[in-house]
């Protein structure tokens, strides 16, 4: 059969990088960095993601065809919320949606915000 | 294309006694079978059972707009026929339609393989698509759901009181149906193929129903989930969608688009794969540039992904997301431009015959021609202000999934019927058949234009009696339509009893169906793997090709 | 039978020649296939059972042409269509507000001098009007075939729409989105008057502006005893709030719109001004869009009187001239304004 | 290039052809074997990229109300046991090992440890639904199911439902995944103490374990997306 059979020790190596992985993901956690700890959380999920895809599944040694299947699934994955949230970023941006609205004036001090 | 015939094609194999039809009788030999073949045929089965009572709805739809009023059924009545019409037409019958009967008869033998690559999982998706249609059917039956077919939240959510959830179960069933096929065919092609079978020589209808496989397996699992978001949202009271309980509404139609516009293509892709057929046997012809329509079918089926948001332009969508929307819904009218251009261009210098097919051929050119141009008015973002929810959307669509799709179903059942029930029918009747669904069609939905471009809604009960000329018109035309439809059912049935045998090859055609089994074919298909040493469509083997 | 529906405001007029430079092309292109389809099927139809026709593989230059031409005439549809949506997503500065709600299955608008109407709307002629629109149920759509105008009504959001009628006349008002069993009994007539009849029709009857009217309720909800008190103890003041900056607690700030009133209303946890405590209870189920309104209104007639220059009488009606460049609001970036 | 190497490794399969097609295992509509483990393959991956679509449309709507209510989500996170998140996450890692191991032996035609490993998985894929029961019967008692019940201390409530809406939705949809693959996992031990997979033929084992290594990575997103929503502080609300 056409199968490329992994070492051992490449799968307790990926078992501990992925243990790692979480606790720094846990304790990033805890660290405020404002917008950033999004990133980072996302960041690390998708090392651990390509770890299993890779090393577990066999990804790195599998058909150039399967290769192509995999990215593909994340390929229209990310058409799916990119296209979806571009509405929602760009919603506020319309001229004048809003009604009544008005610019800031800026020169009136009002008492009730500040 | 490099590609000259280097060989003849292999000699037809001698007819082998046993078919697959005759190989058993027994019902259950039928319900257990694993043959695609017989699978094509339980789907067949079902899905006209479905077509019917899909075509029941909508005459009650057309009876009740003769009059302005709203006199025939209540409106309750009518929100439920119409509904009812959608959702049989779209997942009961449009979506199966070609892929799970032409695509799962065919596409075996078309590439030279003894089955699909998983002939149980082809079973257990006839059984889910079963069931899931007998859920949805007795949700219609227990009181109906009065929706729409496309379930806008908050109202299907939270307003409507009728039995959503239970139809919604019955469509997520349905898809799962769906997903089963196209992984089924998207495995079988990429893995089984007979030697020489080349991408380059795959016979157009096997990349037409490979590009709506991808589309099946990519976008049907979403809709499942909205779907099955909206049951959850219904029953638990959760909020997802319902502003009153936080949600956005506006995001159930992206998530619902995201799948419920590719399927448009699910639907129409498959058609084209059998007028690819068609016009090159009864022209006689290769195909006119086979590369550019293979092209274009992956690429409709890619495209049609990134355009979902046109059904949006006027719905609250920001007007930026609107604007990166419809520049791709116009890019996405260029592949099936190029694929009615290269059908026109086959037909040129060629030997063209007027059997029934080629009939449906010509509609199908001329019809979807019209239904694709008028989606370019749909696509603008300042001219769809208008037309969006009138009847110029019904009539667009139904130029497409009946001028478009339906007429390349009736062509292709007419191609494939003595190959794959063995028999020959009655050329005069098609031809009279296919001239008054012709006719029919288009005095049914050209007034829809007309009234869409007047301003009148869709899904209406009564509306304001100037409409009545054109809604009268459509109701004739629907009449007309449905003895359009009724003729060939009666036909080939007959047929079916009283039909002379008919050859393994009564048109001359090319591809591995043809010529490589017998009419109707052996079990395993071929009575040894076949061969493949030519390019598709090779007619006229002998005479050098030119490049124009 | 009409065969070509009334051109009744200046966006139709422009949707028509639009819709023609569109129509052309769908005829010019049916009109190729189908001689070409009917010619090629009779020029070279079967003559007799063994005739073999040269192969013809294709061309690289034809596929390029009808690649590329209709490629061109699609993106100029593209361009001349978004320009006109453009318009139709940008209300001019001076034009008169009437707002809309959309309820199964009536249509309520009500004119901030107070008029009220069901199922019908009174506008004049020459004058651009704004719609704000929202519904108490599910989405609807507002649609009138003689503008070509249409948009949908969404439950907790304000969508705007606005056209310039330019023909006298009684229209049809459909509701365009499948709302439930009376859907197609959801719509009425719009009146477009002559101006002086829209004068007269405008002062009969009214019951207070949308203001007043919202002040009533403002009173009648108990908001006055507590915002209105002059103090800042335990609430924000409303004096001047309206289309200003509001900074919440937690550093944010955000422009204090209609979207945003609406929330505190029916939220007012959601976004509290920086200093205060919530301590206000939901109206969430109270008020209905209408009253909704109306005490938007009202708190809007608190603010623009003196800061921008507007006579205090006019407050909150007709001839309120937002600034010359309004603020591209981002609610979702919490308020940032965005020059676009 | 080791991946070059491999690829051209797998050339050889053809001479098993010959014998192959006797395979107890063997269906009627491949050539050889070969074929029969790529279309197994193939289908199994398009599979999975139906199931990454199933649940992408649950990430897109969470994608958006995240973005909607970013400060009601962080809030509402605290309410999430970041512990026994973590906890769970590692459970499901080492499963994943287990599995991968699992057909590591079923590779080598190590039949005892092929059960072992198997009915291992099993154990921590339970662990991980025990773990996931406490956690829901917790969040159930707080009044934390969305719907009438729903009860939510804060100012963000209605907001805080959609993210518990979320977390039940997607966290159930996972564990229904979770129980649908143990039973295929007894399925597999079952086959296994018969002794039906070697070297040549292990097909449900591999196409099982990527169907588990795959509901593992849905969880390694869900455990950031719902559990560690803004920065939590030591001893937040629960």
């Amino acid at each position: 059969m056409k199968h490329h059979v992994v070492p051992r020790k490449h799968y307790y190596l990926v078992f501990l990088a992925l243990l790692c992985l979480t606790g720094t993901t846990v304790a990033a956690n805890f660290v405020d960095v404002g917008g950033l700890n999004l990133l980072i959380a996302l960041c690390i999920a998708f090392t651990k993601a390509s770890l299993v895809v890779l090393i577990f599944m066999n990804v790195r040694f599998s058909s150039p065809l399967t290769k192509l299947f995999v990215a593909a699934g994340l390929f229209w994955l990310f058409t799916l919320i990119l296209l979806t949230f571009s509405d929602y970023v760009s919603r506020g941006w319309i001229p004048t949606p809003q009604p009544w609205q008005e610019s800031p004036n800026r020169n009136v001090d009002n008492p009730a915000l500040h | 294309m490099s590609t000259v015939p280097v060989a003849p094609p292999p000699p037809p194999r001698t007819a082998a006694p046993v078919n697959y039809l005759s190989v058993s009788h027994s019902v259950r030999s039928w319900l257990l079978t694993a043959d695609h073949k017989r699978i094509a045929i339980l789907f067949l089965v079902s899905i006209s059972f479905f077509f019917v009572l899909g075509g029941f709805a909508a005459t009650l739809v057309r009876l009740e707009l003769v009059t302005p009023r709203g006199d025939l059924l209540s409106d309750d009545g009518y929100n439920k026929a119409f509904t009812a019409h959608g959702i049989v037409m779209i997942f009961f019958f449009l979506i199966p339609s070609i892929p799970a009967t032409l695509g799962n008869f065919l596409l075996p033998i078309m590439i030279g393989a003894r089955d699909l690559a998983f002939p149980k999982v082809n079973l257990l998706s006839w059984y889910i698509f079963m069931i899931g249609g007998v859920i949805a059917l007795s949700a219609m039956f227990l009181g109906g759901v009065d929706t729409g077919w496309t379930f806008y939240t908050p109202y299907s959510s939270t307003y409507s009181n009728q039995w959503v959830s239970l139809t919604v179960i019955g469509l997520f069933l349905a898809g799962f149906s769906s997903i089963l096929t196209g992984l089924n065919f998207i495995v079988t092609v990429h893995t089984m193929r007979a030697p020489g079978m080349t991408w380059h020589r795959l016979p157009l209808f096997v990349w037409a129903a490979y590009a709506t496989s991808l589309i099946q397996v990519l976008a049907t699992p979403v809709v499942a989930i909205t779907l099955l978001l909206v049951a959850v949202e219904r029953t638990l009271r959760i909020g997802f969608f319902d502003p009153a309980l936080g949600g956005d509404p506006v995001l159930f139609q992206h998530l619902f688009w995201f799948y419920s516009h590719p399927a448009v293509y699910i639907m129409i892709l498959p058609g084209m794969g059998v007028i690819n057929e068609l016009v090159t046997c009864f022209s006689r012809k290769r195909i006119f540039g086979y590369e550019a329509i293979a092209a274009a079918h992956v690429a409709l089926a890619v495209l049609g992904f990134f355009v979902w948001g046109h059904h949006m332009f006027v719905s609250g969508q920001s007007i930026y997301a609107g604007m990166v929307f419809s520049i791709l819904t116009f890019a996405v009218a260029i592949p099936s431009a190029i694929k009615v251009f290269n059908w026109t261009a086959t037909m040129f210098r060629g030997s063209i015959s007027y059997d029934t097919p080629m009939l449906y051929t010509f509609g199908f050119i001329g019809l979807f021609t019209i239904g694709g141009l008028t989606g370019l008015p749909l696509a603008s973002l300042g001219a769809d202000v208008h037309f969006s929810d009138t009847y110029f959307v019904v009539a667009h669509f139904h130029y497409i999934m009946v001028g478009g799709m339906v007429l390349a179903y009736l062509g292709g059942l007419h191609f494939w019927w003595p190959k794959m029930t063995g028999r020959l029918y009655p050329e005069g009747w098609a031809k009279f058949a296919a001239l008054v669904v012709f006719v029919g069609f288009n005095l049914t939905f050209f007034p829809q234009f007309l009234l869409g471009y007047l301003g009148m809604p869709r899904r209406y009960h009564a509306y304001p009696e100037e409409f009545q000329v054109l809604h009268v018109l459509s109701s004739a035309g629907a009449s007309i339509l449905a003895v359009g439809f009724i003729i060939p059912v009666v036909y080939f049935l007959w047929s079916l009893r009283s039909g002379p045998p008919a050859p393994a090859n009564p048109w001359g055609a090319k591809g591995l169906e043809w010529e490589a089994t017998a009419s109707p074919p052996v079990t395993e298909n071929f009575a040894d793997t076949p061969v493949v040493t030519e390019p598709a469509y090779n007619y006229a083997s002998e005479r050098e090709p030119e490049i124009v | 039978m009409k065969w070509f529906p009334t051109v009744a405001s200046e966006w139709a007029l422009q949707w028509e020649y639009h819709n023609l430079y569109l129509h052309f092309w769908i005829a010019f292109f049916t009109v190729v296939i189908f001689l070409g389809v009917f010619w090629f099927a009779v020029k070279y139809r079967r003559r007799s059972e063994d005739e073999q026709p040269r192969p013809i593989l294709g061309s690289n230059i034809a596929e390029i042409v009808w690649t590329l031409v209709p490629l061109l005439i699609a993106m100029s549809m593209f361009a001349w269509g978004a320009a006109l949506y453009f318009e139709y997503a940008s209300p001019p500065e001076n034009a008169i507000e009437v707002y809309i709600t959309g309820k199964q299955w009536m249509w309520y608008a009500q004119h901030p001098e107070g008029q009220r109407e069901i199922n019908e709307l009174h506008v004049p002629v020459g004058r651009p009007i704004k719609l704000t629109m929202t519904s108490e149920d599910v989405i609807h759509s507002f649609f009138v075939p003689v503008f070509r105008l249409k948009r949908d009504v969404i439950p907790g959001r304000y969508t705007t729409i606005w056209f310039t009628a330019t023909k006298a006349g009684r229209y049809h008002l459909f509701c365009a989105e499948y709302c439930g069993a009376q859907h197609s009994r959801m719509g009425g007539w719009v009146y477009v008057m002559e101006p002086a009849a829209y004068e007269e029709w405008l002062s009969g009857g009214a019951a207070g502006s949308m203001a007043a009217q919202g002040e009533k309720l403002f009173a009648q909800f108990g908001c006055a005893s507590c915002h209105l008190s002059g103090q800042q103890g335990r609430c924000p003041n409303l004096t001047n709030v309206f289309g200003n900056r509001v900074e919440l607690s937690g550093g944010a700030t955000v422009v204090a719109d209609a979207t945003y009133i609406r929330e505190s209303i029916l939220n007012p946890a959601a976004k509290v001004v920086a200093g205060f405590q919530n301590i206000m209870p939901s109206f969430q189920g109270q008020v209905s869009e209408q009253n909704l309104l109306q005490l938007i209104a009202f708190i809007r007639s608190l603010s623009s009187a003196g800061s921008l220059g507007v006579p205090a009488g006019e407050a909150g009606g007709i001839g309120q001239r937002p600034p010359a460049t309004p603020a591209r609001v981002d609610r979702r970036t919490q308020g940032r304004p965005r020059q676009p | 290039m080791s991946d070059a190497d491999t690829l051209s490794h797998s050339l050889p399969a053809a001479s098993a052809v010959e014998e192959e097609p006797s395979h107890p295992a063997y269906r009627h509509q491949f050539d050889d074997m070969a074929q029969q483990f790529e279309a197994s393959h193939l289908g199994m991956w398009v599979f999975l990229i139906t199931e990454i679509m199933f649940f992408g449309g649950l990430f897109g709507g969470y994608t958006i109300y995240r973005s909607l209510y970013h400060e009601a989500f962080a809030d509402t996170s605290q309410y999430m046991n970041i512990v026994l998140g973590a906890f769970n996450t590692s459970v499901l890692i080492a499963s994943s090992l287990t599995m991968a191991l699992a057909v590591h032996a079923a590779q080598t035609g190590l039949q005892k440890p092929l059960v072992r490993f198997l009915l291992a998985t099993m154990a921590l894929g339970s662990v991980f639904l025990v773990i996931k029961y406490f956690e829901y019967s917790e969040k159930f008692h707080h009044h934390h199911f969305p719907g009438p019940n729903f009860h939510y201390e804060g100012p963000w409530a209605r907001q805080a439902e959609i993210l518990f809406s979320f977390y039940f939705v997607m966290t159930g949809m996972h564990a229904l995944h979770m129980v649908v693959g143990i039973g295929l996992l007894s399925y597999l031990v079952w086959k296994a103490s018969k002794r039906v997979f070697d070297a040549t033929y292990y097909t449900p084992v591999e196409m099982i374990g990527l169907y588990w290594h795959f509901v593992d990575i849905v969880w390694i997103f869900l455990f950031p997306l719902l559990y560690l929503i803004g920065p939590h502080h030591m001893g937040g609300h629960s």
